[in-house]
């Protein structure tokens, strides 16, 4: 992408809750939430090759963790780095074991476990979370897309520069074929590893904003597998394994869904589907080809005389 | 000794692949393994470079047991390998292929620049240099053999296991290669190769050795091994072939 | 010279952005034993392809018995009578040796003799009769090879394409496939076989091209074929 | 590739056309209903509620603030079922200078949007959720004219007593309990108050929601010998506790689901077995306050059938707010939630409505029996459209 | 014990209906690499088309079936010829791909579709005989759920006879095998894979009836259908009709088990933790042969 094009993202992003209303704010950050968790998934899938259909669990570890520290008193900042943590740790236990199954049996793997953890937290915790009247009092949304917005920053940034480090290499090798990488030295385990570990921190830190973000909710509904295939269907939708792909896929998926909803009370979500079909026969190689098409579009147009 | 295997087996399910298997091939040698389709060829490669583990016997890489080490240690030590269906990492660029191997590998590249300088120059030496921006699943199946040996040797190994390198050339092509690998040899590797290509194998190795069945029924220079009366017999099925 | 079974006219085909055969002209008369022979990326085998149906010639016209064939679909080219042993013999290898036998036969115009085929093949190759209730996968090379010869013989061709089909297989059971090819084309079946090894396809064959990058470099009998293909050192045989 | 960047295009242009503020001479009234997803059959029937409300109000006038005769406004945005999207979308509506909320269906989605509401102080008045905690939590926005859990296990048990003498009462009773904080909250009133109107818990047992199998509960309900059997299924649930315990033939003297068997489908889909089904759905089309009949003759007229359950509450909400904003004199939000809190409503659809300080309200709470294929309101006595039908027959004689 | 038995019993005729449920998916991905996740949905479409034909004209459910399942065939046709017949060109990852985006919103459009069409209630089909059951000693077998058993045995047994001893049925083997050596036998392939698409349907058609009787059916019950599916065709292993509706009649008796032995919020835990052992021991699935 373009660095002029990036400038003036960034300056727009940092700018919106100055110039918009609440309501657009809260899309963005409803945006810039998906880009983290689009983008936490595409690190693993994108690069790896690992289709991991339990990315939820570690959404709902960091939103859990994070939530529970944070109303107990815990300042927020420790808090979302502890829900990180506690979700790399999961992703500790979960890829141990399932890192060895290949293909869909890991992605379906991956979904049982997560399904696992979402039934347990609902059957343990099935109370509502709900922020007491005095936390609600003092609420602000403007620090929470901040902390969104470095979210998203921080998540495009790490699978910018997976992209162009060794490391990155060495997944990109797995991916395209795991045995031509062990034989070259790569340590196609720890490798996973290693992604597994970033993608599921970065999975909890979003999962952690969320905690922080929301008002009020159902713990388990931050476990709720919509948050994988979400991310899947941004992450397919955009451009898998690209870097600017999830944000394009998730600005797309998340603002045509609310306006659609806003204008078109009964028949938003049957517009909503067919319009993301025709999307994708349209454009099968993710909404990141747009980019190029446009770039082509304007390069080929004849200059005025 | 570099590589010296010792009573090495494998079984698949009722077929035993490789049966008591002895191997001694010292630096800078350019040893052949002959023998005919299933004969274990493959699979005693496969058990060397570590993507099969060994039911019985031992492998020693410079004196150090590899039976258990996973295949990027193996290639980490020092032992490439090139595969018979050639496999390349298709949606990576040519360049990148080989800089893979240019990062990880016995003495891994720095940054990823300089390893796609070096792998730049790997491709000079194979003659890949005007595909370099290409994604490797654009190559035809010579190219990507001559791909796979430059990816291998930016892994700067010492051992070069090498599986039907000729396979689908032309003379030219294989005369290019048979050249490039006396090279190598020079530089210090030592190659162990699979082959069906007897010229090429005459005109390459100092050793060879002779599968059937798993078991090795003749050893030593390829001449006197290619005239070896059983040899004939199972492989070559009419004289002067 | 009577009609050709198959000719090919100035036939360009590509895979994706990369063309791989530039202006391929072939003419094969029925009951002929012809080779095409030549280096890896010659174009043998996308000619083959192309001929089968499996990929849509750029330019060019392909004409089996008289009516032109190419942008036909390949099962309608099998319906004709053309039949591709592909390279890598493709057997179904999870299916026994009978169904992979009477999928060859699924064309219309072989499935009401698939019975009387069958046996013929059987007779052809005996050891698949014995074999008949294996899966596909556990025959050895060998017996691979003659299944896929004999799955597509059940299609009852007039023109049988063969993909390499000594590839891989020990000297002695390569002589053994070509004795089968032979008795085929004296059944009066019309045989294209491409071969990168010279010997084993010329040795059988009375006519053969030599092709290299793409186009038709030489033609004429085996044994001039032959060495015009050793005084270009296209090879070193095997 | 054109088609594509054409509707990229309107779709970029539709979403900044938003609908901004509200004209002059409006109430704007925001629901966020849903529509779609797993809670969309009751969401249809709370937006029924709301519309004809909105409609008979602006036939008679509108509201009157401040000398001027204001017209209400509906503007109703579907959350698909979905917590998230229940929060930006309230988000959005509070752009559009709504005065009050309006509430949608399922403790999930209320849980999230009364805790919107709280942050833009804006009143918000929510109706078919009988969980009673989220009004424990302080909030000072939340009104809900609608009978909560604890006056909902009282009366089951005070209806039980009401109708039958000593010896004909199920003593021994049977709770199952769907795993979530409302299925928790009810099964342990259900328990604590057992004792004091003379039953006992022989049973309780817990599921997920969503299972297909519930032989397990049902077996060991049925071992324990239990005469009534108390729940709060979802309605796919409900319909599989029903066809279960006919297959196993366990035949309790009655049945009280709350809920699952409140949708007009239910005996649709059960025929004949869904009858003697008691039922709490918070309304009941017969009761006799003014307006209701009105509103069944409405109902009637656009659905073919008389109001359903949830569409009385829903409509209530509607003359609770436009009464709070007409007292209040102003569209000042926290006027119009002082205005909500004194509420001291004597006519509507569900009878008198003041509220509690935690929101809640003593409306009157039914029991509703499905009997021959309809819904007849059995309690309270002086409202019932027909006697309690006691014992339920066993099912092979249905 | 013997509540032991029955509780089985109900575990396993849960089961059978979560293996009919599956084998369509099964068949769509293994012949077409195509991941259909509306196959819920279409699963609902069967429980309307039955729940309509009783409610209308007091079909029997097991009648309509025959009604269902031709009709969720036309569906499946017209599925592929619109949407999914153009992903058969590309290759094997794209197609997987972009055949779950485009699940995924043809989900939505039915989702919504069926609100509108049939309001957002949920529904069942009960018909005279529901509830009777057959007595073997203490256990209990209910009829309807008996014959859903026996309904998706039969229809698996049929599609089982067919896929193995028909040319139609070779041809379909032989495509998800290897499609171009297919072509090169003369069948048409194309054909091969709307013939295999509209087949998935129609068992979703089908299982979608049977859910109608033995459960209930709402426009949402999509995702649920399809979650449980996709577990059971993994836990099968690709390559088998009767594997997948044996690991689904597994994954019944086991959740019946657990929810029995350590009560009902631990039912699907326990499968679910069951499948990832299996899945961890025997990484190609219960009956599958590898991919």
């Amino acid at each position: 992408m373009r660095p002029a094009l990036l400038v003036a993202l960034a300056v727009l992003a940092c700018a919106l809750p100055w110039v918009a209303g609440e309501a657009v704010v809260n899309w963005g950050l409803l945006v810039l939430l998906q880009v983290v968790v689009a983008q936490s998934w595409n690190l693993l899938a994108g690069y790896g090759g690992q289709v991991n259909l339990g990315h939820a669990a570690f959404f709902g570890i960091g939103a859990l963790v994070t939530r529970s520290l944070w109303m107990g008193g815990v300042p927020v900042a420790a808090a979302l780095a502890a829900g990180a943590v506690a979700a790399a740790v999961a992703g500790l236990g979960i890829g141990l074991p399932s890192l060895r199954l290949r293909g869909p049996y890991f992605a379906i793997g991956t979904l049982a476990m997560s399904e696992i953890l979402r039934i347990v937290v609902a059957t343990t915790l099935p109370e509502v979370s709900a922020l007491p009247a005095d936390l609600i009092a003092g609420y602000r949304l403007l620090p929470r897309y901040y902390l969104v917005l470095a979210l998203a920053a921080v998540s495009t940034g790490t699978v910018w520069l997976v992209a162009r480090s060794r490391f990155g290499m060495g997944l990109v090798a797995i991916r395209e074929d795991e045995w031509v990488a062990e034989t070259v030295g790569v340590d196609s385990y720890r490798h996973k590893l290693a992604a597994l570990l970033v993608s599921a921190a970065l999975a909890g830190g979003a999962g952690g904003a969320f905690g922080y973000y929301h008002l009020s909710f159902y713990p388990q509904f931050a476990f709720s597998p919509v948050w994988t295939f979400d991310a899947v269907l941004m992450v397919f939708l955009g451009g898998i394994g690209t870097v600017w792909g999830p944000p394009i896929g998730a600005a797309f998926f998340v603002l045509l869904r609310e306006a659609l909803a806003l204008r078109l009370t009964e028949l938003h979500v049957l517009v909503f589907g067919a319009v993301f079909v025709v999307v994708v026969l349209a454009l099968p190689g993710g909404l990141v080809d747009l980019l190029g098409v446009l770039r082509r579009v304007r390069g080929s147009r004849p200059q005025p005389a | 000794m570099l590589l010296q295997v010792r009573g090495l087996c494998k079984r698949f399910g009722g077929v035993q692949a490789v049966r008591d298997l002895d191997l001694d091939v010292g630096e800078r040698e350019i040893f052949g393994l002959l023998g005919p389709n299933g004969s274990g060829k493959t699979t005693v490669f496969n058990l060397v470079a570590g993507v099969l583990p060994a039911d019985a016997g031992e492998i020693r890489f410079r004196g150090v047991l590899l039976n258990a080490l996973p295949p990027h240690r193996r290639a980490a030590l020092g032992v490439a390998r090139t595969f018979q269906l050639v496999r390349s990492l298709a949606r990576m660029t040519v360049t990148d292929n080989v800089a893979v191997g240019r990062l990880y590998g016995t003495s891994p590249a720095r940054s990823v620049d300089g390893a796609r300088r070096e792998a730049a120059q790997l491709l000079d030496l194979v003659g890949l240099a005007d595909k370099a921006g290409l994604p490797a699943g654009s190559l035809n199946l010579a190219e990507r053999r001559r791909l796979e040996v430059a990816r291998a040797l930016a892994t700067r190994p010492r051992l070069l296991l090498l599986d039907e390198p000729f396979a689908g050339l032309n003379a030219d092509e294989v005369e290019a290669e048979v050249r490039l690998f006396h090279r190598l040899r020079e530089e210090g590797l030592t190659l162990i190769l699979v082959e069906h290509n007897v010229p090429a194998v005459r005109a390459l190795c100092d050793r060879v050795a002779f599968l059937n069945s798993g078991e090795k029924i003749a050893e030593g220079r390829p001449d006197d091994v290619l005239s070896h009366p059983r040899v004939v017999e199972v492989y070559l099925g009419r004289p002067g072939g | 010279m009577s009609v050709p079974v198959l000719e090919l006219r100035g036939v360009e085909a590509a895979y994706g952005d990369a063309q791989v055969l530039w202006g391929v002209d072939w003419r094969v008369q029925p009951g002929e034993v012809v080779a095409v022979v030549g280096p890896n990326g010659a174009g043998k085998s996308t000619t083959l392809r192309v001929v089968a149906g499996l990929l849509r010639p750029l330019r060019g016209e392909v004409w089996f018995d008289g009516t032109r064939i190419d942008g036909l679909p390949a099962d309608a080219v099998v319906e004709r009578g053309v039949a591709l042993v592909p390279e890598g013999r493709r057997l179904f290898a999870h299916m026994t040796v009978l169904e992979n036998l009477l999928l060859g036969g699924y064309a219309t115009r072989a499935r009401p003799l698939r019975r009387r085929t069958l046996e013929e093949v059987f007779h052809l190759f005996p050891v698949l009769g014995e074999r008949s209730g294996q899966l596909a996968g556990t025959l050895s090379g060998g017996q691979q090879q003659m299944l896929a010869i004999a799955r597509a013989l059940m299609s009852r061709p007039r023109l049988l394409l063969l993909d390499e089909p000594s590839l891989g297989l020990a000297p002695v059971v390569v002589q053994q496939v070509y004795g089968v090819v032979a008795r085929i084309a004296r059944e009066g079946v019309t045989v294209v076989a491409v071969e990168q090894n010279v010997y084993p396809a010329l040795q059988h064959a009375a006519r053969g091209y030599l092709m290299a990058h793409g186009r038709v470099v030489a033609e004429g009998p085996a044994e001039t074929l032959l060495r015009t293909a050793l005084v270009q050192r296209s090879y070193v045989g095997g | 590739m054109v088609r594509t960047a054409v509707l990229l295009g309107l779709a970029v242009v539709a979403f900044a056309s938003g609908s901004g503020a509200a004209p002059a001479g409006v109430v704007r009234l925001g629901a966020v209903i849903p529509l779609t997803g797993r809670f969309a059959s009751g969401g249809a029937q709370v937006r029924a509620g709301y519309e004809m409300a909105v409609e008979d109000l602006n036939a008679r006038g509108g509201v009157r603030v401040g000398g001027q005769q204001l017209r209400l406004e509906l503007v109703v945005v579907d959350d698909e079922s979905d917590p998230t999207k229940t929060v930006s979308r309230m988000e959005a509506l509070a752009q559009q200078d709504v005065a009050v909320y309006l509430g949608g269906f399922g403790s999930d989605l209320h849980a999230a949007a009364a805790a919107v509401a709280e942050k833009n102080r804006t009143p918000y008045c929510g109706v078919a959720f009988a969980l009673w905690g989220i009004h424990q939590r302080g909030y000072k926005y939340l009104f809900s004219p609608f009978p909560k859990s604890p006056e909902m296990a009282i009366e089951t048990y005070r209806m039980l007593n009401g109708y039958l003498l000593q010896d004909q009462r199920p003593r021994r009773v049977a709770i199952f309990a769907e795993r979530t904080d409302w299925g928790r909250e009810i099964s342990n009133l259900w328990s604590v108050r057992s004792t004091e109107f003379g039953y006992q818990v022989v049973f309780r047992g817990e599921y997920t929601v969503g299972t297909r199998d519930l032989s397990d509960l049902i077996l060991r309900a049925k071992a324990a010998g239990a005469e009534l059997v108390l729940g709060v299924p979802t309605p796919p649930d409900g319909i599989t506790l029903v066809r279960q315990m006919k297959e196993l033939d366990f035949n309790p003297k009655a049945l009280l689901l709350i809920r699952a068997p409140d949708a007009p489908a239910w005996s649709q889909s059960l025929g004949r077995d869904g009858d003697y089904t008691l039922l709490m759905p918070g309304w009941h089309p017969g009761v006799k306050f003014p307006g209701a009949a009105d509103l069944n003759r409405k109902h009637q007229e656009r659905f073919g059938r008389p109001a359903d359950v949830l569409v009385g509450p829903a409509y209530a909400c509607v003359q609770v707010a436009a009464d709070a904003v007409q007292r209040a004199g102003s569209l000042d939000r926290e006027r119009i939630r002082e205005a909500m809190a004194s509420t001291s409503l004597r006519s509507t659809v569900v009878g008198p409505v003041r509220f509690r300080p935690d929101g809640t309200s003593p409306v009157t709470t039914v029991v509703v029996q499905w009997q021959a294929g309809r819904q007849e309101l059995v309690w309270p006595r002086e409202f019932a459209t027909r006697p309690l039908a006691y014992p339920a027959a066993p099912w092979r004689n249905r | 014990m013997e509540v032991w038995l029955q509780n089985m019993t109900f575990g396993a005729l849960v089961g059978g209906l979560y293996g009919l449920a599956a084998v369509g998916l099964a068949l769509v991905f293994g012949v077409l690499r195509m991941l259909n996740v509306a196959h819920g949905e279409l699963i609902m479409l069967g429980g309307y088309a039955t729940f309509w034909l009783f409610t209308l004209w007091r079909t029997d459910p097991y009648v309509s079936l025959l009604v269902a399942g031709p009709a969720l065939f036309a569906v499946g046709v017209a599925l592929y010829e619109g949407l999914f017949g153009r992903l058969v060109h590309l290759h094997e990852e794209s197609k997987i791909q972009l055949s779950i985006l485009i699940g995924f919103g043809l989900a939505l459009v039915l989702h919504a579709s069926a609100i509108l069409a049939w309001t957002a209630d949920e529904r069942g089909v009960t018909a005279a005989y529901a509830g009777r059951v057959l007595r073997a000693g203490a256990l209990v077998v209910p009829i309807t759920r008996l014959g859903a058993l026996g309904v998706a045995f039969a229809v698996l047994a049929g599609l089982h006879l067919y896929l193995q001893r028909t040319d139609a049925g070779r041809a379909i083997r032989a495509t998800a095998e290897d499609w171009e050596a297919a072509s090169l036998m003369g069948i048409p392939v194309r054909r091969v894979y709307r013939t295999a698409f509209a087949l998935g349907s129609a068992l979703a058609g089908v299982a979608g009836s049977l859910v109608a009787v033995s459960d209930a059916i709402s426009p949402a019950i999509g995702l649920s259908w399809t979650l449980k599916a996709l577990i059971v065709v993994v836990l099968a292993g690709l390559g088998s009709i009767l594997g997948t509706f044996v690991a689904g009649v597994l994954l019944g008796v086991a959740e019946s088990a657990a929810a029995f032995a350590l009560g009902g919020v631990f039912r699907e835990v326990v499968g679910l933790v069951l499948f990832v052992t299996i899945l961890t021991l025997r990484p190609q699935g219960l009956f599958g042969r590898g991919l």
